[in-house]
């Protein structure tokens, strides 16, 4: 493998509590290749979104990121960046998809205002020009521009997440952080967004991190897969080795418990 | 062929008023029998839940009728409705919002028996909470005197689920029983689920958005798109011999880890979809029986 | 109620009270004064024989104290629970049955809500004449419940979604089990924050109004002596010990309840809690063991 | 231009309203200061008359019409002359709207004529002694302005046109005006004070406030500790002298619904144990702040009437007005009331259950406490006595109308005994007046106390009153433990000529209740 | 649009239904006000002129039904009669010179308290569990626990009385005439400070815990995070995202804070002797005064309507989910 975009290394999480603290994520290293896409699986509460956070380091109290960790996109440490380059990395080397992209647009802006936000502070582009990117990235996402002056309310859910999709993608970032992009749609819906990433993602040659639960559609989307179980990186394969030939025995189990559409049980 | 039960006759059901009316339910036909079970899938805001809910009365199909045993019973008494409310229970969702957190499980598993089993006297209903927890695969010892927020998921769905058998019921409900539960734990409820309707004859409405879960666990299936059906028949000869575009465009876009994306997984065209939507959409035409026992809606060429 | 002790909010708030209350039962251990009767000169200041001096005709503001927050506990608690009691069943109702029940009661709800409180307090109390603490509390409890009918109708529709209390329904539980039983207990924090602000407001508006001249002066409470005091000219004749006693007693009490409202407000919201965990954190932070 | 600084009412905001007929709303600056009386009938010096509009005054000898004689030249404030025209005109006035006439004089007379320019003739109804006191007691308005205003009652008279020393009002706001000198003042000579200032005060504190830092020169308020509040602050200007004023008195309603008390109350023998048992000094002393001057004579007469107290009766009777907690005990034992059933509380003779409460105004809180010492000696004595505290309006009501069982009152101060007796026990005001409360009614003393006025003679209406108050005393109908004082601050920084304790050739109050204080007002002139 | 006739509805009515209650309360009290003023004149009102003050003061009493239509009709005229104790002011007169002073007074204090509060619980919810935080929300947990009557006594007695900083009353130096002058307006200003602290300690309180407490469940929100990930300055994540959104449910609040502000201030204003409204129905009720009673809770009940519908359009207006429904 050439050189890696991300490369995360022994990230250890803890959330602080007040006597104990929970560890959730453990030790856990990855890595994910330029215009790659790269799955995280796992069941509820295994960490996964906790190392979507982390890499944008969205972290707030308690939650803590332990000595050792070490995040390097593009081989720079992302967890020594200082707050100005902190700002200008987020969203322009890394964005991100939230597990509810239904509630992550601001309900009382205007679509527009919300790109603008991105398009002003990282590009300095004026109102007109924020527009005419906006109607671009929205064609994009198959959203008609003429819709920008929407509020967020006025959108289906599928609707709701393309246009996440659509600013995530809207300063061409070099990472997209997908957290259960599309948990809360209907499959076909879920279809059509995946794909559209999927072609994006060839035109733009950016890399994926892609969170879900999904195995079935994980196998099916992502090049390499990463298992957790209770904050640990279990296991980490191509997709098709974690389809055809599952090592750990989580992930035969999780295996097992997906009935097919055409058989009994999978696998 | 076994008797039917419940059934839906040509029920709709509406909301709102005037221009904003919306058809949540339009002509539903569904039919529920011992021992089996009648999936109903299709996408969020088709109208299965609304489906569901006609059948346990709580509320009234604005045309068409309720049929129980093939008493209509939309205008029953009191009595009947309780008798109703004794053999047509319910799983819902959502295993964290379904039960009270303020009250234990034993409590939850009492009320039925003392409301419906009034037979049953007060030294022994530990002993068939006790035996309806055991009938689920759970310890009752452990169990019994727990708060809800203390059992994980798939706990809390068998105990929704053993709450829903205390009573006896002929007809049991359920509505997306599984989503929201972890992958690793859907399968044995799905199993559980399996087992009881088998055991206990028990006619069964099952309601998801999975069809793969629906082949594992309906004998008949039945594919919704905004509020009308637009397939069903039984499960294998749907999905295997899928007739109405909408059914065919449901079952290209299960994931499927066979295809990637790559190898042509990625196929669906939006152009496609949106006319099959909106064919799927139209309320001209009739289910039409395509093969035996197989219907599907046929709408003219526009 | 463990997670309340565990609250330190809730722990200090729970001791300012439970010291108010303790001061206030053993109030005739504490001093032998009586505290209605002149026992020296008036307006002594503090000393050995008087702790926290006399009033202008003599009496000792230290025994009026304790045994003032008798006063204030009983009409604080009295009318709290009143008022949470006839906001809690209103609400409950209104919001579960919905309907035409619903629009009634929240019409008279609302109403309660916008005519001015304290106001229409003063015109019912000169109007009862000498309101003793008992009728204070009574015409707090039947003016006061607007809010807490309001929220916890709020906190009941929500309740009323959920599936366990469709699970009842379909079940064929009655409908006062289904209120009493599935609702209520699941509401019981919002009742909780509505007692705690009742008290609160009750035995700040009782103080207020017998502060205006509207309560019985015969009582013993820290309303009438801020009104004896403020009559006597304390603050002008420099007997800050007649005002300033009952203001901090009140003050203290106040604090008291509100640390507790804290809590539970806290307990009920877990992410307003901060707890010790913040500063754990920094701690570790400090310490150089992790980072955000 | 010398302005002096005066409070007369509390007041949350100054309205401008100077009608002089609205006794309950008019500025109290307005009688006397704005509309100068016919005669001040000055109680400070023998009652004798200082003649103002008037010149003179004659009573006929059948006592049954009078005549005033009016100065000569006399002009209104705006220049016009002033005759007895305006007087008739006024007196016809108030018959024509009752609602003018505050003190119903149309019940004492019955005409009024123009003799002369100068001479108005009433006559009277009854045969009266004090005509010229009560017929002074009315303003008299200009008939030029007065006969055009359609609505006299709601009349607010903002800028009036008046006789009286003040009339001009160059600044009025709702926390200050200024009443300032009259042009046409007959007497502007005397006048040293050019404007009143009154400032608004809304309450003790403030009036404290103000009275400590030497803004006022002329105080009518009670101040907590006035030795330490105000003189300390400068002793050699600021001053103070409380002579007696109003009495306060418990009284029992003879006419209570309640049965069992009404026996012990209509029991002479308990009125006088009850007395007995009450503790006046140190109500004075404690509730007082030693400032009301104590009033021990069962005939009512105590410091204020000292000169028409008659010796024999204070001898007699003297001792059941008089504190003596073992007579009191002593007198109940005698009478027949025990504690039987051994609550710690007698009961009446018959057995019957003896109880009730003493009600006070809440907010009059050196009442409730004078009232909080009394139940202290009537519970000492063996009797169970509460208190009772309504709001004033209630208080004021349930005296009226009977509805209460004991209370503390008060008798207005007057020239002579002659007022508080026609108040107090004229059986005609039942029910009207807070004043007949205590309901005791006697005809004989009703007589004595018409004769008082049919006389004009003094040693005939002293001994009418030597009769009456041996009546009184001998009936205990009230029982009084002090004398209000008479509040009354004064700085002489600014000001001299004050009526003071060494000099009271006045009554030093400003209030509106006291007629005499134009003559005080004449008085002072600057300092220095 | 259907939602705010509704509420219109709603408001009207209630409004009646206050107006019925305003009338029939004060008619409820014992004692009356002529011979409360019939007491307190002294001696030398003899009975007799008991009769003459009823007449002056219109106490010529009807059937009460008819008083009742003659009252409802006067509310629509704007005519509610005269004062008994600011004879013969009318009603209207003295409210709205007092309603002057309570604006002064409470506007000032509402905004100043509204501003602050606002903006101090923005920063502590920002800066969740540091010493600001804890300062922060210890003082509002004291501020809002501690009654006006406490605090103005005690605000009175340390700066009133001890250090004589302040004046202890009035409004305005009295011997000053109203006008718009800078040494009106500035004596205005300085006799209006410590009753405004007062005001401003007791509401402060409660409007930083309620934007502290939105902040904080807002913060959560998964679109606050969004704007953070998006590399958005704090500043405006802070004010843009959060601060705007947790503003509505408090300037729902703020309506119903209206009732609390006037039931603070009349303590304040009663202590500090401020002629405004509160010190107006104070003096009304302990004299009886039943047209200014009347008037005074006709005009609270109104303002407090007022109050909740200027919230509720401003609502719709802010909230673009509401103006869908
Ligand atoms: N703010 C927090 N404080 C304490 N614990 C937390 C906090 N946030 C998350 N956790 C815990 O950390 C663990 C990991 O959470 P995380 O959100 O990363 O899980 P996840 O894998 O994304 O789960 P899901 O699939 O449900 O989204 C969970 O057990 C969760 O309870
Ligand atoms: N109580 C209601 N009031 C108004 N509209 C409703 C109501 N319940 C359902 N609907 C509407 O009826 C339609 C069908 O809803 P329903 O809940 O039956 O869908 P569903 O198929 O169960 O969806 P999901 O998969 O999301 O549960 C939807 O458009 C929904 O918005
Ligand atoms: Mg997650
Ligand atoms: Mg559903
Ligand atoms: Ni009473």
């Amino acid at each position: 493998m050439n050189q890696p975009l991300l490369s995360v290394k022994n990230l250890t999480i803890d959330y602080i509590g007040d006597e104990t603290d929970f560890r959730a994520v453990d030790n856990v290293s990855f890595d994910v290749a330029p215009g790659e896409v790269f799955g995280l699986a796992g069941e509820s509460g295994c960490g996964k979104s906790t190392i979507a956070f982390a890499i944008s380091r969205l972290h707030r109290p308690p939650a803590l990121i332990r000595t050792g960790s070490e995040i390097l996109l593009d081989s720079r440490e992302v967890l020594d960046l200082n707050p100005q380059e902190l700002a200008a990395f987020r969203w322009r080397e890394v964005a991100m998809v939230f597990q509810s992209a239904m509630n992550s647009l601001n309900p009382v802006l205007r679509v527009e205002a919300q790109f603008y936000d991105v398009l002003k502070t990282h590009l300095g582009m004026t109102k007109a020009q924020a527009r005419e990117r906006t109607a671009e990235m929205l064609k994009l996402v198959d959203i008609n521009p003429d819709r920008m002056r929407d509020y967020p309310h006025q959108f289906s859910g599928g609707m709701r997440q393309r246009i996440v999709i659509a600013i995530c993608l809207a300063l061409g970032p070099k990472m997209v952080v997908m957290d259960e992009p599309t948990t809360a749609l209907d499959v076909v819906v879920q279809r059509e967004i995946l794909q559209r990433i999927n072609e994006l993602r060839k035109k733009l040659g950016f890399s994926v991190l892609f969170i879900t639960h999904d195995l079935g559609l994980m196998v099916q989307f992502c090049d390499r897969i990463g298992i957790m179980l209770g904050g640990k990186l279990v296991e980490q394969n191509t997709a098709q080795a974690i389809y055809r030939t599952p090592q750990h025995d989580y992930t035969k189990k999780l295996w097992a418990s997906f009935p097919s559409l055409h058989g009994g049980v999978l696998a | 062929m076994s008797e039917t039960i419940l059934a839906l006759d040509d029920a709709t059901k509406t909301f709102g008023h005037g221009a904003a009316t919306v058809y949540a339910a339009r002509n539903i036909s569904i039919a529920l029998k011992a021992g089996r079970a009648l999936a109903l899938v299709g996408e969020s805001g088709s109208g299965k839940t609304t489906c569901a809910r006609m059948a346990m009365l709580e509320y009234l199909p604005n045309a068409g009728r309720v049929l129980f045993k093939g008493q209509p019973m939309q205008d029953a008494a009191a009595k009947e409705i309780a008798s109703y409310r004794r053999s047509v229970q319910m799983i819902f969702q959502d295993p964290f919002a379904s039960l009270n957190p303020a009250q234990t499980i034993a409590y939850h598993l009492k009320r039925p028996l003392q409301l419906h089993r009034p037979e049953i006297g007060k030294a022994e209903i530990t002993a068939t909470i006790r035996e309806l927890l055991q009938r689920v695969k759970l310890d009752p010892d452990i169990i019994a005197p727990k708060y809800p927020h203390e059992l994980s998921g798939g706990q809390r769905q068998r105990v929704n689920i053993a709450r829903a058998l205390a009573v006896k019921p002929e007809v049991i409900v359920a509505d997306e029983p599984t989503s929201m539960l972890d992958v690793s734990v859907r399968l044995g409820v799905l199993n559980l689920l399996n087992d009881m309707k088998r055991e206990m004859n028990l006619a069964m409405l099952y309601i998801t958005h999975d069809i793969a879960t629906a082949r594992f666990v309906a004998e008949d299936i039945a594919v919704m798109y905004a509020g009308q059906i637009v397939e069903w028949g039984a499960t294998s000869e749907v999905i295997d011999n899928p007739q109405h575009p909408y059914t065919r465009l449901l079952l290209s876009a299960v994931p499927n880890p066979d295809m990637r994306f790559e190898d042509g997984g990625s196929d669906m065209q939006p152009d496609h979809v949106d006319a099959v939507r909106s064919l799927s959409a139209r309320t001209d035409g009739d289910l039409i029986e395509v093969t035996p026992r197989h219907f599907a809606r046929v709408t003219a060429k526009a | 109620m463990k997670t309340l002790l565990r609250n330190r909010k809730a722990l200090v708030g729970l001791a300012i009270i439970a010291t108010i209350a303790i001061l206030a039962i053993a109030a005739p251990l504490l001093t032998e004064y009586n505290p209605a009767t002149r026992t020296g000169r008036p307006h002594q200041a503090p000393s050995m024989d008087h702790i926290l001096g006399t009033t202008r005709i003599g009496q000792d503001v230290f025994a009026r104290v304790l045994y003032g927050a008798r006063t204030s506990l009983m009409v604080g608690f009295g009318a709290g629970l009143l008022i949470t009691l006839v906001g809690t069943v209103l609400g409950i109702v209104a919001g579960y049955r919905g309907g035409k029940t619903d629009e009634v009661i929240s019409f008279f709800t609302n109403m309660v809500l916008v005519v001015p409180n304290l106001p229409l307090l003063l015109v019912l109390a000169a109007f009862i004449g000498q309101a003793s603490p008992v009728v204070i509390a009574l015409i707090l409890g039947a003016t006061s419940w607007a809010w807490g009918a309001r929220v916890t109708r709020a906190e009941t529709l929500s309740v009323k979604q959920k599936d366990f209390v469709k699970s009842a329904e379909m079940m064929g539980e009655r409908q006062w089990r289904i209120m009493a039983f599935e609702i209520f207990p699941n509401v019981i924090s919002i009742v909780g924050i509505n007692f705690i602000g009742s008290v609160i407001f009750a035995i700040i508006t009782q103080a207020t109004l017998e502060f205006l001249g509207l309560g019985d002066p015969r009582a013993i409470s820290w309303g009438n002596m801020l009104f004896a005091a403020q009559k006597a000219s304390a603050l002008s004749v420099g007997a800050w010990w007649e005002i300033l006693t009952p203001c901090f007693a009140l003050a203290f009490l106040g604090i008291g309840m509100s640390l507790l409202n804290f809590a539970v407000d806290e307990i009920a919201n877990p992410r307003l809690r901060t707890g010790n965990r913040l500063g754990r954190w920094s701690l570790l932070v400090r310490n150089g063991e992790g980072r955000l | 231009q010398t302005v002096l600084t005066a409070n007369i009412e509390p007041a949350t905001t100054w309205v401008r309203n100077f009608n002089p007929f609205n006794q309950t709303s008019a500025r109290q600056s307005t009688l006397d200061f704005m509309y100068e009386p016919l005669i001040v009938f000055n109680r400070f010096d023998d009652n004798k008359p200082v003649y103002r509009l008037a010149e003179s005054f004659t009573l006929a000898d059948d006592l049954k019409s009078i005549d005033f004689k009016l100065r000569k030249d006399l002009k209104w404030s705006d220049g016009k002359p002033l005759t007895a025209a305006d007087v008739k005109f006024t007196y016809d006035y108030i018959k024509k709207f009752p609602a003018l006439d505050f003190v119903s004089i149309w019940t004492f007379i019955t005409g009024v004529e123009a003799v002369d320019g100068q001479t108005v003739r009433f006559t009277l109804k009854e045969p009266s002694s004090i005509a010229a006191e009560q017929l002074s007691q009315l303003p008299i308005v200009p008939e030029h302005i007065w006969k055009d205003i359609a609505d006299p009652v709601t009349f607010a008279n903002e800028n009036p046109v008046a006789s009286g020393a003040l009339t001009e009002i160059p600044r009025f706001t709702g926390q200050t005006y200024d009443q300032c000198r009259n042009p046409n003042y007959w007497d502007a000579a005397s006048l040293k004070v050019d404007c009143l200032r009154f400032p608004q005060l809304a309450d003790n504190n403030q009036i404290l406030t103000a009275t400590a830092d030497g803004t006022l020169d002329w105080g009518v308020s009670f101040i907590p500790d006035i030795e330490n509040v105000y003189v300390a602050k400068d002793p050699e200007h600021y001053h103070f002298w409380y002579s007696p004023s109003s009495m306060v008195a418990f009284l029992f309603n003879l006419e209570t619904a309640n049965e069992n008390n009404k026996k012990a109350f209509n029991d002479l023998k308990f009125r006088q144990a009850m007395s007995m048992a009450l503790d006046r000094a140190t109500m004075i002393d404690i509730a007082g702040y030693g400032y009301p001057t104590l009033n021990e004579d069962p005939g009512l007469m105590g410091e204020l009437y000292k000169s028409w107290a008659d010796e024999k009766v204070a001898a007699d009777l003297g001792k059941f007005g008089k504190y003596d907690a073992e007579a009191a005990k002593a007198l109940l034992d005698e009478a027949g009331y025990a504690d039987k059933d051994g609550d710690g509380f007698r009961e009446n003779p018959d057995g019957t259950k003896l109880s009730f409460s003493i009600v006070v105004p809440s907010s009059w809180t050196d009442w409730v406490d004078t009232v909080n010492i009394a139940i202290e000696g009537m519970q000492a004595a063996g009797v169970d006595a509460k208190i009772e505290t309504p709001e004033e309006a209630v208080w004021t009501s349930n005296l009226i109308s009977g509805k209460f069982d004991a209370a503390i009152n008060s008798l207005p101060a007057s020239a002579s005994p002659y007022y508080p007796y026609k108040r107090a026990f004229s059986v005609a005001d039942k029910g009207k007046t807070r004043f007949t409360a205590q309901r005791w009614f006697n005809p004989e003393l009703e007589a004595l106390v018409v004769e008082f006025t049919h006389t004009a003679d003094p040693a005939k209406q002293k001994e009418a009153m030597a009769k009456a108050q041996r009546i009184v005393a001998e009936n205990m109908p009230m029982i009084p433990v002090f004398n209000n004082p008479n509040w009354y601050q004064y700085n002489t920084k600014r000001f001299t000529g004050w009526s003071t304790e060494e000099n009271p050739f006045v009554n030093p109050s400003i209030s509106r209740t006291n007629p005499a204080r134009i003559l005080h007002l004449l008085a002072l002139k600057p300092a220095g | 649009m259907a939602f705010l006739f509704r509420r219109l509805a709603f408001y009207l009515a209630a409004f009646l239904a206050a107006a019925t209650i305003n009338f029939f309360l004060p008619r409820l009290m014992p004692g009356d006000p002529i011979q409360l003023m019939f007491s307190s004149a002294g001696a030398e009102l003899p009975p007799e002129s008991l009769e003459a003050l009823k007449l002056t003061f219109g106490f010529v009493d009807g059937p009460l039904w008819q008083q009742y239509l003659t009252y409802l009709g006067s509310i629509f005229t704007g005519d509610l009669g005269r004062s008994i104790k600011y004879f013969p002011l009318p009603v209207t007169s003295v409210l709205g010179h007092a309603l002057i002073w309570t604006l002064v007074l409470m506007g000032t204090a509402t905004i100043i308290s509204f501003i602050l509060g606002t903006w101090l619980g923005v920063m502590a919810a920002w800066k969740r569990g540091s010493r600001f935080d804890v300062i922060v929300s210890v003082s509002a947990i004291f501020a809002t626990s501690v009654p006006a009557v406490v605090t103005s006594l005690i605000v009175l007695f340390v700066f009133g009385f001890t250090l004589d900083w302040f004046p202890n009353g009035y409004a305005a130096d009295p011997s000053l005439d109203p006008a718009f002058t800078l040494q009106y307006i500035s004596s205005v200003a300085y006799h209006g400070v410590l009753p405004m602290v007062t005001l401003c300690t007791v509401l402060i309180g409660g409007f930083t815990v309620t934007m502290r407490n939105n902040m904080i469940n807002l913060l959560g929100e998964d679109y606050i995070v969004m704007a953070r990930a998006k590399g958005l300055s704090d500043r405006r994540v802070m004010l843009w995202y959060a601060a705007r959104n947790a503003l509505l449910p408090t300037v729902s609040s703020l309506a119903i804070a209206i009732g609390t502000i006037l039931g603070g201030s009349l303590v304040t204003e009663v202590v500090f002797n401020y002629p405004g409204l509160g010190n107006v129905l104070y003096q009304a009720i302990l004299a009886r005064d039943y047209p200014v009673i009347q008037g005074q809770l006709l005009i609270m009940t109104a303002t407090m309507l007022v109050a909740n519908f200027i919230v509720d359009v401003s609502y719709v207006l802010l909230d673009p989910r509401l103006k869908a429904a």
